[in-house]
């Protein structure tokens, strides 16, 4: 990442980050950093909410209003946050098992409400922060220290789940394709409504070693080679698809957005109750 | 244009992950005492695949005054 | 309008918190708090404040965390199931040291128990319900007019103290309704945020004995970091042991050692006499009502009311109890600020308790004839 | 100092609880001091309710009823549940359809139809709340007629005005349309 | 309902229920009455959990392993029993509030797991059991005590979101349709997996009066009036579809089942690890 | 095999727990517990049992109370957050009286405070974390080998008296590796559930005076309710204020009234001294370290450490205290066993609180001085 | 058939809510003192939809010996 | 009675957590009580790591290291910030690749080519926990080499048996290479 972002947009006495060698909560933070910039952002205005886990601890490192909240529940100290101030740019950085799991709920109320959150799940498969349990998006028969004859869940696709409950904007990228990722979420802040973006990430760590999928560069490679683009997706077969992530725009429509529709109430009592 | 670039390298910052490494187009970099290293700059074309992939900003082009 | 009306107590909560402040709720409806939330759902968009319903309490509290960090007063109200649930993120409110108020109108546990009946169950949850070391501020009316008063001063309070305050009300207050002026608070002090100046060297946990660094709203040019893990002056985690101890020394501090300040209570009749009775909410009203009936039996009985139930007025206490001969605690509980009074009242002194756990009300009567009896038994 | 227990009992959805807060408030308006409360069925789902007021000129401290001087009823579960409360110089009234078991007390019962004037007068059975107001007032000059009918005017819907006024006259002429038969008590 | 079914099914000595005159939870809970006895199923064998709300106490009227859980985690309790004891047939008995409000994340981890439970949601789109305040299945607009001046919030189509996290059955029905919701009712229970049932309800206290929709009788006539039945639907127009809600299966899918799964894990242990 | 083996405290705990007959684990991953989780996922199926991964701490706390109503003996493991978010179903748990073992390791809080950090701040939680009243079972153990027979006697308690009941340790034991022999442990008691004998007349919650009617599994002909709401004996739900008292009465009396059954504990050198360390846990450890230390020194102290600090031993605790001219509780809090010691200890005994909560284990040699100092001063 | 069935209500269940009043197709149904009532005996169809839409198990047809 | 504290300190990774578990297993195998814990950085996310293990012939009451008889690290971060904590005639084990400044102190350092054995003799870097554990037995006389050998392939995983033995023989060879310049002390 070039120097002059990192000296305007990180809080450089919190450097070097905490993340293990190799790991990609670095990539996929600093798409989110080239975002925000290619958007023009006014740095006051802008609140980083994180939840807990090893992306959520991205946070901290960043030069904005920022807030590290309990595990699971970033959507909703960021639903307060944006609700009570509408001028704040407000985007929550998550992991698969902090908006996945824990966080399930107030994910899908947020889609449903779609209130105007970005939120960028950083899914690296697993749990990091705690040493390598399955979260709900560790693949089945993947290995993790909970499931160590084999992960027996089904998997948990989180973009579909998103536009289950109603989000307005919906996307998935990953930490190889760091170009695209940049540009999805650059429009999901844009977006007016809830918008998910998904980065596909890798944790060498706790996933990688477990279930030998070679080195940080190997794995990075390894989500070269299996995401497909949803344009081209859209000419293969279902067999072709077999083992492959989407990338690219699942959704984007116009929907009413929560503080808006609340402060259009507001403005109908001023004239209605006056 | 691409002359009046620098190679910088935080030695503090660099965890030795070897993404850089790995994904250099001219295998101009190696890893020493678990921190990366340029073994020759010349042959170092400024693509900045580097600092586009390194997740620790480790390592990135600067422009030369 | 007329100076007087006739209130109920959970409006009260409302109209109290409207008149400290308040410009944000989210909660999540639960008996007998509900009509808290219906309220604000009403009264806010006229005074430019929110309201949201959340899809759980867990969801609220954050929300409400949230939102006092843009600079709004924020409140939530709830009961007993929904105040366990609101107990981790209390926690965090209480370590990151953001003003929010929270009103639990209690009713009998545990679990679902009774819900539409009395209780005082969750004084010790009030104290200790979440996990760690910390401190808080917990207030208890024992009438409408209270529960008006109290609402605003856990405002100030919160503000003051940049801390998590509880309004722990029953459902005898929360449900009642009476007549009240508010004419008599309208020159209340109301404690606003203060503003930090300087935005180069803001250090919003700064290390400042006793009390608390000014807190920043979001969005105002302050960029700082909140975090539930132990952190530094400048609000970045950190695992300095030092640090850790200096922060949760302040945290428990700020309250403990601001008691004098922070402690509300009211006492009758106590120059001395035959027993104190402690107790406080509603019960502390059929206490009062007792005292007239021991009267008449030449019991004479003073009552000890702590309003602001923690940090309990300890000092008070210890000056007053010596001049009687027993001590109860009278509480809709199977004994929960008992253990506190027991701990306080040294020496000799026979401390007594009177529960009533059934989801009833307690009547003067039942109040007096267990005094009456102890003194037959001469314990 | 005088006070008066008041309880109102009937069925969900007759309105008894707003009848208490109107009586309550018609006390205040009066300048006395009044503290209304009622009991939540947890299961309240459209079963019993009670609403409780009481009326002092000084504070009051325990904020329950106890011991009723009044007990209105409009429904028969309600009377059989609360009579024995009752003070022993109390007065119950109930509502004309109850029938009341032969049974012998201090406590003075006595019947108007209220139900049926409300369904009937005035054609509106949930103003059946109000004529029971217009029935205590007039039985036991609790509050001032004036201060009830601005209690009432002030807590029903907009353009209700009318119809609960003249309920509560009803209400009154019930009373008054027993003439002397009726024990009369000036309450406070 | 038939005597024979309730001298059957239900604990008599806990009749008339606490529902209001005209509350079709009745109704509902005479479906599954209904399900339950066409299948022929053991009583001992079938167990009723559900959560907290007035639709939610249909589990103490029932003659069977009953469980009346916290609010929103009837799932949470069912998955523990399941799993424990496949067994038993589960049923979950749950409101739109306890289901979708605080609930939500059990339930769409459930969906996910696609464990064999079948959880049948009495959606009369408010909280009754609290007096009245919305939910997250009030429609726009509507009011309730905490939306006096309409409610903002979008509604939550809960089969949607079931479908989006996973579930393999999803259905709707209605308290009118009761012989078709009484179908679907059994076939979820028959199918092997996750199964949903939503069946729409009425709520003549608080939502009915509040919205005057007119008497008990009257808002079941709305359901009958405002429903088009999935095979109709197919063949009409956004339009022509706008306000009314579709009933019928939407998804009856064989995946793999949670238990089943967690058994055969076990079995390649016994042969592997032996 | 070796018949010592080095095991670690969260080991141990899985291995007492499969000794105790446990078929089922329903959790959710936190620091310092994880390890409790991972071990019941890979030992589990080998001993018929079930280990489930849940989506968070409440719904693991639920699937657990569901698993064990057929029958199966359940438990969890958490820390400090997810201690505070399972509280609404351990009061669930208490008053439906479901057996179940909830293993808290303590982290230094509050909040998400240092994750990995001891403490032991949760004592007052483990004692009224979930609202209303109830009374809970609650072990400490203060070694590795302890931490094995604590957890099966958690089961035995919690089978006899159907109740939840909480292992709090903290990090210290939790990641210790120490020797242990199993062997000494092999003819422990295990108590295993009575099977209620008549289908027709079973009350499942009987009221059986300090005692509980025995409970039968879902889906063996019993069929009866469970609810959280306040129950008949049939289970069935009432507002009848007898009943409720008579309910709660019991399942508060069913724990304190039995205290001689349940109370556990350890004593050094409590024939009387200068001065009695009270302590608990690894704090223990370190106390004992210390008052080696102090011996030197000339300074008579002796230990009482409870296992079972809930309920407290206070009986043992009141016969041992006049022996001594000082009292000490030492824990890695802010003081929190310290109020109940307060409470128990009356008289003229000074009751001093020796802490340390900066993340850090206590070093007996900071215990010693802290100890040595207060004489100096001779308070 | 329709003939040895009969239509029983049980009072102390009915709530009075009148759904079984309305669907009845020949209207031989009403409400006195918040109970239902058959009205007349005679022309009750046995059709059981009374049966089918009562909440509260409160009115059914019953065959007869 | 005597104890002996140890403190293995590295960056993770190292394996030196597994070489303090095996060292207590040894001590447990030659029939001595052992207590064997470890740091876990909140932040332990491949950062530095450090495991401590107590060996004693009684019971040990503090489980934890205060003040190391014998300090061993790999990594230059884990020796300077444990250096000052190692008793007065305590010994540290240095890496040889680590550059130790030049300083003045009562303990003994003493420097093996522990990473480079393994990465060079062995040709597996990951078993310089086990060189390392064979130069602290030969060295200290802490735990028998038969216990030692039985602890170590109790642990490692299967397959790699051979290497391991191998990275315990390089370990002792590394000290007795050495010979009498080394400064040899019976522990227990
Ligand atoms: C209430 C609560 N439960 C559990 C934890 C422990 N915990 C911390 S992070 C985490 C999972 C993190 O996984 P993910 O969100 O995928 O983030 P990652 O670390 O993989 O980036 C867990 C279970 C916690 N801190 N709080
Ligand atoms: C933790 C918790 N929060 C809130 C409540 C209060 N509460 C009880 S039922 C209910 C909503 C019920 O709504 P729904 O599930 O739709 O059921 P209904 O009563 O409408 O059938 C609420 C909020 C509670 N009991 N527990
Ligand atoms: S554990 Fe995994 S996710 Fe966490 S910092 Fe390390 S590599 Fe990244
Ligand atoms: S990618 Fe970055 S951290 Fe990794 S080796 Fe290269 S410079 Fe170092
Ligand atoms: S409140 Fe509504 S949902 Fe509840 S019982 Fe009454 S009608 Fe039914
Ligand atoms: S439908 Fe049932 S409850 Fe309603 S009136 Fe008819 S019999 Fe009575």
């Amino acid at each position: 990442m070039a120097s002059e972002l990192v000296e305007k947009y990180f809080r450089k006495e919190t450097l070097p980050n905490i993340w293990c060698p190799g790991c990609s909560n670095g990539t996929v933070t600093a798409a989110i950093v080239r975002a925000i910039d290619n958007l023009g952002l006014d740095k006051d205005k802008v609140c980083i909410v994180s939840g807990i886990g090893c992306s959520s601890r991205a946070s901290g490192y960043l030069d904005f209003n920022t807030l590290h909240t309990t595990h699971g529940r970033a959507i909703a100290f960021a639903t307060g946050i944006k609700f009570a101030n509408p001028e704040l740019t407000v985007i929550v950085i998550t992991g698969d098992g902090d908006n996945a799991a824990i966080g399930g709920n107030h994910f899908i109320h947020a889609c449903r409400r779609n209130i105007d959150l970005t939120v960028v799940m950083y899914n690296n498969h697993i749990y990091g922060m705690t040493g390598g349990q399955y979260s709900p998006t560790t693949p089945r028969f993947d290995r993790a220290t909970t499931a160590p004859y084999g992960n027996i869940d089904r998997y948990f696709d989180i973009c579909k789940l998103a536009i289950g409950a109603g989000a307005t904007y919906v996307a998935r990228s990953t930490a190889y394709h760091v170009q695209q990722l940049t540009k999805l979420i650059e429009k999901g802040i844009s977006h007016k409504g809830f918008s998910f973006i998904e980065a596909l990430s890798t944790c060498p760590t706790y996933y990688g070693r477990r279930n030998k999928k070679g080195s940080p560069a190997d794995m990075l490679k390894w989500l070269k080679d299996h995401t497909v683009d949803i344009k081209q997706a859209s000419k293969m077969t279902a067999e072709e698809l077999n083992g492959k992530f989407i990338i690219g725009e699942f959704l984007n429509v116009e929907e009413p957005e929560y503080v808006e529709e609340y402060e259009k109430m507001i403005e109908n009592l001023r004239v209605n109750y006056k | 244009m691409v002359k009046n670039k620098e190679l910088v390298i935080i030695e503090e910052w660099c965890k030795g992950c070897g993404i850089c490494v790995e994904f250099c187009p001219v295998k101009v970099l190696e890893i020493k005492n678990d921190k990366v290293r340029l073994i020759d700059a010349d042959k170092c074309i400024k693509c900045g695949i580097c600092e586009l992939r390194c997740p620790d900003f480790a390592i990135y082009l600067e422009v030369k005054e | 309008m007329m100076a007087t009306r006739l209130m109920q107590g959970n409006e009260a909560v409302v109209e109290g918190a409207i008149a400290a402040g308040l410009k944000f709720y989210a909660g999540y409806p639960i008996t007998p708090s509900t009509e808290i939330a219906e309220l604000c759902a009403e009264k806010l968009p006229f005074v430019g404040g929110k309201f949201i319903q959340m899809e759980d309490e867990i969801a609220s509290m954050a929300a409400v965390i949230g939102a006092s960090l843009t600079g709004l007063k924020a409140m939530t109200a709830t009961s007993g199931p929904g105040f366990s649930l609101k107990q981790e993120n209390i926690g965090f409110a209480a370590i990151a040291e953001v003003p929010c108020v929270i009103a639990d109108v209690q009713r009998r546990g545990p679990s679902t128990g009774m819900p539409t009946s009395p209780a005082q169950g969750d004084v010790m949850q009030s104290r200790w319900g979440t996990h760690g070391d910390h401190s808080i501020i917990v207030l208890s009316p024992s009438s409408v007019k209270e529960a008006y008063y109290v609402t605003i001063q856990a405002f100030n309070l919160s503000e003051k103290y940049r801390t998590p305050v509880i309004i722990l009300m029953d459902e005898v207050i929360g449900h009642l309704r009476e007549a009240v002026n508010l004419e008599e608070y309208k020159d209340i002090e109301i404690i606003e945020r203060t503003m930090p100046q300087d935005k180069e060297n803001y250090l919003p946990y700064q290390h400042i004995e006793n009390g608390v660094a000014p807190l920043a709203p979001f969005g105002k040019g302050f960029r700082f970091h909140v975090t539930g893990l132990v952190h530094n002056e400048d609000g970045l985690p950190t695992n300095d042991p030092k640090v850790a101890e200096k922060l949760i020394e302040r945290l428990v501090g700020k309250i403990e050692n601001n008691k004098r300040d922070i402690v509300m209570f009211e006492e009758k009749y106590t120059e001395g006499g035959d027993v104190l009775i402690i107790s406080f909410g509603s019960s502390a009203r059929a206490c009062e009502a007792a005292i007239e009936n021991l009267k008449k039996e030449g019991i004479q009985a003073g009552l000890f009311r702590p309003i602001a139930i923690w940090p309990f007025p300890d000092e008070r206490l210890k000056e007053i109890y010596p001049k009687f001969k027993k001590v109860f605690v009278v509480e809709m509980n199977t004994g929960q600020l008992y253990y506190e009074v027991d701990r306080i009242v040294k020496g000799d002194t026979y401390v007594g308790k009177i529960n009533k756990f059934n989801g009833e009300f307690f009547t003067p009567c039942e109040i007096a004839e267990k005094i009456k009896e102890s003194f037959k038994n001469g314990i | 100092m005088s006070t008066v227990e008041i309880r109102l009992g009937g069925s969900g959805g007759q309105g008894l609880i707003l009848a208490g807060i109107i009586l309550a408030e018609a006390a205040i308006l009066d300048g006395k001091i009044s503290v209304q409360s009622q009991s939540y069925g947890p299961e309240a789902r459209g079963g019993s309710s009670k609403a409780e007021v009481i009326i002092s000129d000084g504070y009051i401290t325990y904020p329950k009823v106890l011991r009723p001087d009044i007990l209105l009823t409009l429904a028969f579960s309600a009377y059989s549940c609360y009579k024995k409360d009752v003070k022993e110089n109390g007065m119950i009234i109930v509502d004309e359809s109850i029938i009341l078991p032969e049974e012998q007390s201090s406590v003075k019962v006595i019947q108007f139809p209220i139900i049926k004037t409300a369904q009937e007068v005035i054609g509106k059975s949930f103003v059946a709340n109000i004529v029971s107001l217009g029935v205590l007032a007039e039985l036991t000059k609790l509050v001032t007629k004036d201060s009830l009918e601005k209690a009432v005017l002030n807590r029903v819907p907009p353009g209700t005005e009318e119809i609960n006024r003249k309920a509560l006259l009803e209400g009154y002429n019930l009373v008054k349309m027993r003439g002397s038969e009726v024990w009369q008590r000036q309450m406070i």
